[in-house]
């Protein structure tokens, strides 16, 4: 995953889609223990085309159509991983990947630990998840909250195509099993990125911020991580004009948690605002308010704010744009922030 | 003795005393699928059925083509179509009477309105909607289920329920071939079984799960022969052929209802189009395999043997065709006014007892489309 | 269930699992609609024989014994639920709920939505929750976050005899599903109770301060539920000779969560900590401390505080009292309260 | 080709040409269990089989006699008794190369004692601790399995990688007749014919799922049946008579191992002891029926079958149990010792990169001990 040196490659347009394909194919390629399988990923590519051409390049046996039963896929790819391969899994939709929730929880997560490491569960689950892109029903959930709370799982979550591709190749050559969560709504998403010379991003357990800012009275701190990341920088970009300055740190790991570059932003702009698509209530944003002010609750002129999904079932298409934080919601929530007391009480900086 | 217990339910005994157990051989289905068209045994068939049968499955395929159509035009925000199985679609929402439930997967949504259900409605959810559409027990069919084989156990449950309420009341539950492998097929399939519960699984095994083949799904004899593994008859069937799906599922009904249990049956049959809109079928598989199963038409099958009888003539398919034809010029009329939405019911049914939360919730909303409506009002 | 006047039943000492059982009994009775099915809960009467007697009372098609296959028992509850009965399902233990959470997620929860209130799902889950028995693995989980963070259900932990009987009730009677979470160890606690007239409780989404406290400069709210609360109760007492003064609150049900109360008490103390079994990372603590300080941030002297089981898989017998939040982690956390700052600064009250 | 592609894998084609399908027939079980002991054809069997398996049969007994003991002892936190199952355990046991896995279910302690395990190591986990207590790839045995029939899914991504990487592995499977029920079950016998993986799935059908009794669990003709409906033999056996049980396994591992796919066999036993010590079976199971089938005890139909051909005699039996003795004895004195646990191991395995949060609550652990030993040392 280097960059070879001296190879001016040159950066085109590719979407996140393509990044993610070419990481399994890379990875596929770099170690032949690494093995893909799911429902319609050979010979399909996949319904959204992401492991299209591995079936062709590597063989079927390295690319499997497996029957369909998600139970089954992962719980054989638990046994493949016992036999020292590196087990690839694509569930179809976020909400497919439910019946194999008992295999995950009692299985994946707690097999090293069970063998005292002997038995390492190298294992990677691809769920392209969450909404905006006008799904039917089960075909949109934000399911990050049942991956985060089982410990022995990392869960990772890309918003850049850079980070598509970085984050699947450490996915997969992670010993830990890595719950991998790929926002549909970015996988058409575009940026100039080099297929043969792909940047280097930081590893797994590593928040980046993707806009700096934050600086002087009127600052605040986004926190966020996959689809909700565009929508944080666009916030920002509009927060300008009403003389905000939001600095946006894109988490890229629920698990592990980057708690210093997430606490080192908050302290130094006193307020903070929590974004995700997932619903509210007893979802990820709770976790991360409560840590964020567990440690840095001096420094906070205002309590952490959630912008997130309401408690409901994802809703229909023609009623997504409701439900999902858009950039409207995310101001609402930084108007909220406390700034009048601010001004009457003149404290921060 | 309850309705749970089994006659001659099996219980291991030390030898000498094997306790006889359940003949596996009348389980078995035969080697070939049952087949009724073109055969001797077509002129038992009544004509009325006949008749009944051909106008829907013309019908039927015209809501097809209506629906696709309706997905180009953005009306539908996908359709997953069921050319070329209309025969187990309408025998299917022929078969049960009023009283009688029927458990339909995503892609059922023919045999739904063949049951009576406005087509508008049975396409609510393809529409784009998050609700059912229609009020199940208005028709007595369960909201069309996604997740696959999930409706399974519903079935089972429902039809369950009501024998130990005494009431008269036969579960048809409907599935694919790639839904026979999760593990809820089994789990419904086996309770059934011990429960003698009066259902009847249908399997339309159209070649495919998406775009993984029939050989990638199962190694089995046949998808029916799962059925000896719980105890309950597998019948397998010409899935193409209307009159003998119609025969066999209720011959299955029948025994359902007279406290006979469960019974799979596994209907062979193709999957035409593509499995959605939003999919290419050239990817996995050869046009020749689609031709030679259009040569199979279930339509061409019924109007062939109807023609031989004499109970259809040209004046027949005609009418047909037009009845097919009203039907869809009203869908497509219908399905391209837009739906008046309420963003505010996205909180209405979430609970019985709505919690405090999305009391809450629902302010911020209402506020927030008011400040909209506010906006919208000033542009004026 | 209401109390009938002038009988003057003695109560005795009963077990909080002999409650549940005389709830099931006494629902069953009062409405045919009701259902009992599960693993063993017919001739067995349950492992933890909560469902004893019930299969002899009402015969084997009210109280059934099920195909060990926890989908199937959650999915023909669904079927009997939208043929009008109301279905009480046993999962033997947490970890075994594991493989019903597809129809949990994607049916139970959402029927009555999806079919616009037309088919409401009375479903009561009766889950046995929690470590301090001594279970091998896979029998000590407590995954309430994810029933928590699944919109459409209802989540309820009793901590106490009368609340195992009067919540169970309320479960049943409820049209809305109720994920009902058993503290497995205090099945074998007791109180003063009578079945005969149990008392009345508050309904589902009440909560109640069980320990009064909290007044003065060394006042702290515990905020907790289901087992952890006979801990913080002991924690209070322990805490007088330390010269706190600890209110607590038994929050009874996690969904619906009583804000009021628990903020009520918080404003008045200025202090909490939070206080539960399941793991801390993405648990329900994280909801519950970021929501309280949304609401009460200006009142708040310190960060709400986790105490929470560690963020591993539930250990083995022989070491789980290191993992579970006792008596001196409480106090640990009380002490974490910076109370020197306010005795430097004087502020509070 | 890959080692996907099933030989003759069906694909639905129209009629005429339907397409031949696998022979059920060959799939099916014997109506009876297959029996060799007291059989004519027992005296095929190699004299030094019978002394293994009969040496391990006694030691096995004794094996379940001691733990039980040491649950009375508190020195086990549970204990579920193979009493009376011993044939099955023994000979699943001994069946496997070396090369060769065993997935046991939680109920299956001796067969992978037998295989060589260490008892201590074997029981680690029912004696309260949350980890296998072997490495699994020191006697190639999967860790000890609680969620029931989830080892079976393993048991066949095990097997199937080891054919994609040209190793001649065999995996054989552990599953109670309860087992059978759950999903998982389905989906690993599924994907193993699908696959063609080499494994072999014994289910011991010992009449109850604790409480439960099959009669409840299936309304199958026997649970073997269920192969015919993945498309492998299914095979029923007298779970009693070890040299059957293991005749059977053999062939079915010498089948997976030459290529041949996956077999199901359903070894009929009876579980003599309660479910475990905690259990009280009084409350759901006549002491008539234990009795009937202590008459067919395991050990007595070998010892009486092995001294027909005067190939054990008092002397024989006599050092087979003291053989037992030595064993329990053994474990006894090991299991009376206290295990030595470091509270820290708890944060040492989770992770192959330790998250900085469990660093922290490490960093909380320790700190807690820390100060715990400082008052003790205070204390004295
Ligand atoms: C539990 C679950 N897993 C995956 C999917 C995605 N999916 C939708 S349709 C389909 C194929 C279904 O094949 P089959 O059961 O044969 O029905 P058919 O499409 O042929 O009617 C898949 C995999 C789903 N809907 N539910
Ligand atoms: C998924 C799951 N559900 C429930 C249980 C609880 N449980 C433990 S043993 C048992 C009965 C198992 O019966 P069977 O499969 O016949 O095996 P046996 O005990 O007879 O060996 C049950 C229900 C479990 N361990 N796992
Ligand atoms: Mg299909
Ligand atoms: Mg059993």
């Amino acid at each position: 995953m280097t960059t070879a040196v001296g190879v001016d490659t040159a950066r085109k347009p590719a979407t996140m889609a393509q990044a993610l394909g070419r990481a399994l194919r890379d990875a596929m390629a770099a170690d032949p223990s690494v093995h893909v399988l799911g429902e319609d990923v050979g010979t399909l590519g996949g319904v959204f085309r992401i492991t299209d051409g591995l079936a062709e390049e590597f063989g079927e046996n390295r690319c499997t159509d497996t029957p369909l039963a998600e139970a089954g896929i992962l719980g054989t790819a638990v046994g493949m991983a016992m036999y020292g391969l590196r087990p690839v899994v694509e569930m179809q939709f976020d909400a497919f990947a439910y019946p194999s929730f008992e295999q995950l929880i009692s299985h994946v997560s707690r097999m090293r630990n069970r063998t005292r490491g002997a038995m390492p569960m190298p294992i990677t689950v691809r769920v392209p998840y969450g909404g905006g892109i006008g799904g039917v029903e089960h075909h949109s959930d934000s399911s990050e909250i049942y991956y985060m709370a089982t410990p022995g799982l990392h869960v990772v979550a890309p918003a850049t195509v850079a980070d598509a591709y970085g984050l699947l190749r450490a996915a997969i050559a992670s010993d830990d099993p890595v719950i991998f969560l790929e926002p549909k709504r970015l996988y058409w998403s575009k940026a100039d990125w080099s297929a043969d010379a792909p940047e280097q991003v930081p590893p797994i357990g590593r928040a980046v911020v993707r806009r700096p800012g934050g600086g002087g009275r009127r600052g605040a701190t986004l926190i966020s991580y996959g689809p909700s990341v565009p929508v944080c920088l666009e916030a920002a970009e509009a927060a300008r004009a009403e003389g905000w300055d939001l600095e946006v740190v894109d988490l890229r790991s629920l698990v592990p948690f980057d708690d210093e570059t997430v606490c080192a932003s908050v302290r130094r702009t006193g307020r903070a605002v929590v974004v995700h698509e997932s619903t509210g209530f007893g979802g990820p944003g709770g976790e991360i308010a409560a840590r964020v002010t567990e440690r840095c609750f001096h420094h906070l002129e205002a309590p952490v704010l959630r912008v997130a999904g309401f408690d409901i079932p994802y809703p229909p298409p023609m009623l997504e744009r409701h439900h999902l934080p858009g950039v409207d919601r995310v101001l609402d929530a930084v108007a909220r922030l406390q700034w009048e007391s601010e001004w009457t009480e003149g404290s921060a900086v | 003795m309850t309705v749970l217990e089994q006659p001659g339910a099996y219980r291991p005994t030390p030898p000498p005393g094997w306790q006889p157990r359940v003949d596996a051989a009348p389980l078995l289905p035969d080697a070939e699928p049952y087949r009724l068209l073109g055969t001797a045994a077509a002129a038992g068939i009544s004509p009325d059925l006949l008749t009944r049968l051909h106008r829907e499955l013309v019908r039927g395929r015209r809501y097809n083509t209506q629906a696709t159509a309706l997905t180009r035009q953005g009306r539908l925000a996908v359709y997953p179509s069921s050319t070329g199985q209309e025969a187990c679609q309408v025998a299917a929402g022929l078969v049960l009477e009023d009283r009688d439930w029927l458990f339909p997967s995503y892609r059922d949504t023919l045999a739904a309105v063949v049951r009576g259900l406005d087509p508008v409605d049975a396409l609510t959810l393809l529409r784009g909607d998050w609700h059912s559409g229609y009020d199940p027990h208005a028709h007595r069919v369960a909201p069309l289920c996604t997740p696959l084989a999930t409706q399974l156990p519903h079935a089972v449950g429902l039809a369950h329920a009501a024998r130990l309420k005494g009431d008269d009341v036969v579960a048809l539950a409907l599935v694919g071939d790639g839904g026979t492998s999760e593990g809820d097929f089994h789990e419904a399939l086996n309770f059934a079984a011990v429960w003698h519960a009066p259902v009847v699984f249908l399997v339309q095994n159209n070649g495919f799960a998406i775009s993984v083949p029939l050989a990638k799904q199962t190694a089995a004899p046949s998808l029916a022969h799962k059925a000896v593994g719980y105890g309950m008859p597998g019948r397998l069937v010409d899935g193409n052929d209307a009159a003998a799906v119609h025969e066999v599922l209720a011959e299955a009904v029948r025994r359902a209802r007279g406290g006979g249990g469960p019974t799979l049956v596994e209907a062979v049959t193709y999957r035409i189009e593509a499995h959605t809109n939003a999919d290419d079928a050239t990817r996995y598989r050869p046009d020749s395999e689609v031709e030679a199963w259009r040569a199979h038409d279930p339509i061409a099958l019924l109007e062939e043997a109807m023609r031989d009888r004499h109970l259809l003539d040209d004046e027949g398919v005609r009418a047909a065709r037009e009845s097919a034809e009203r039907l869809a010029a009203d869908l497509r009329t219908r399905m391209n006014q837009d739906p008046v939405l309420d963003p505010m019911a996205l909180f209405e049914h979430v609970y019985a007892d709505r919690t405090s939360q999305l009391r809450e919730q629902a302010a911020q909303l209402r506020a927030e489309l008011d400040a909209e409506a506010a906006d919208a009002g000033k542009g004026e």
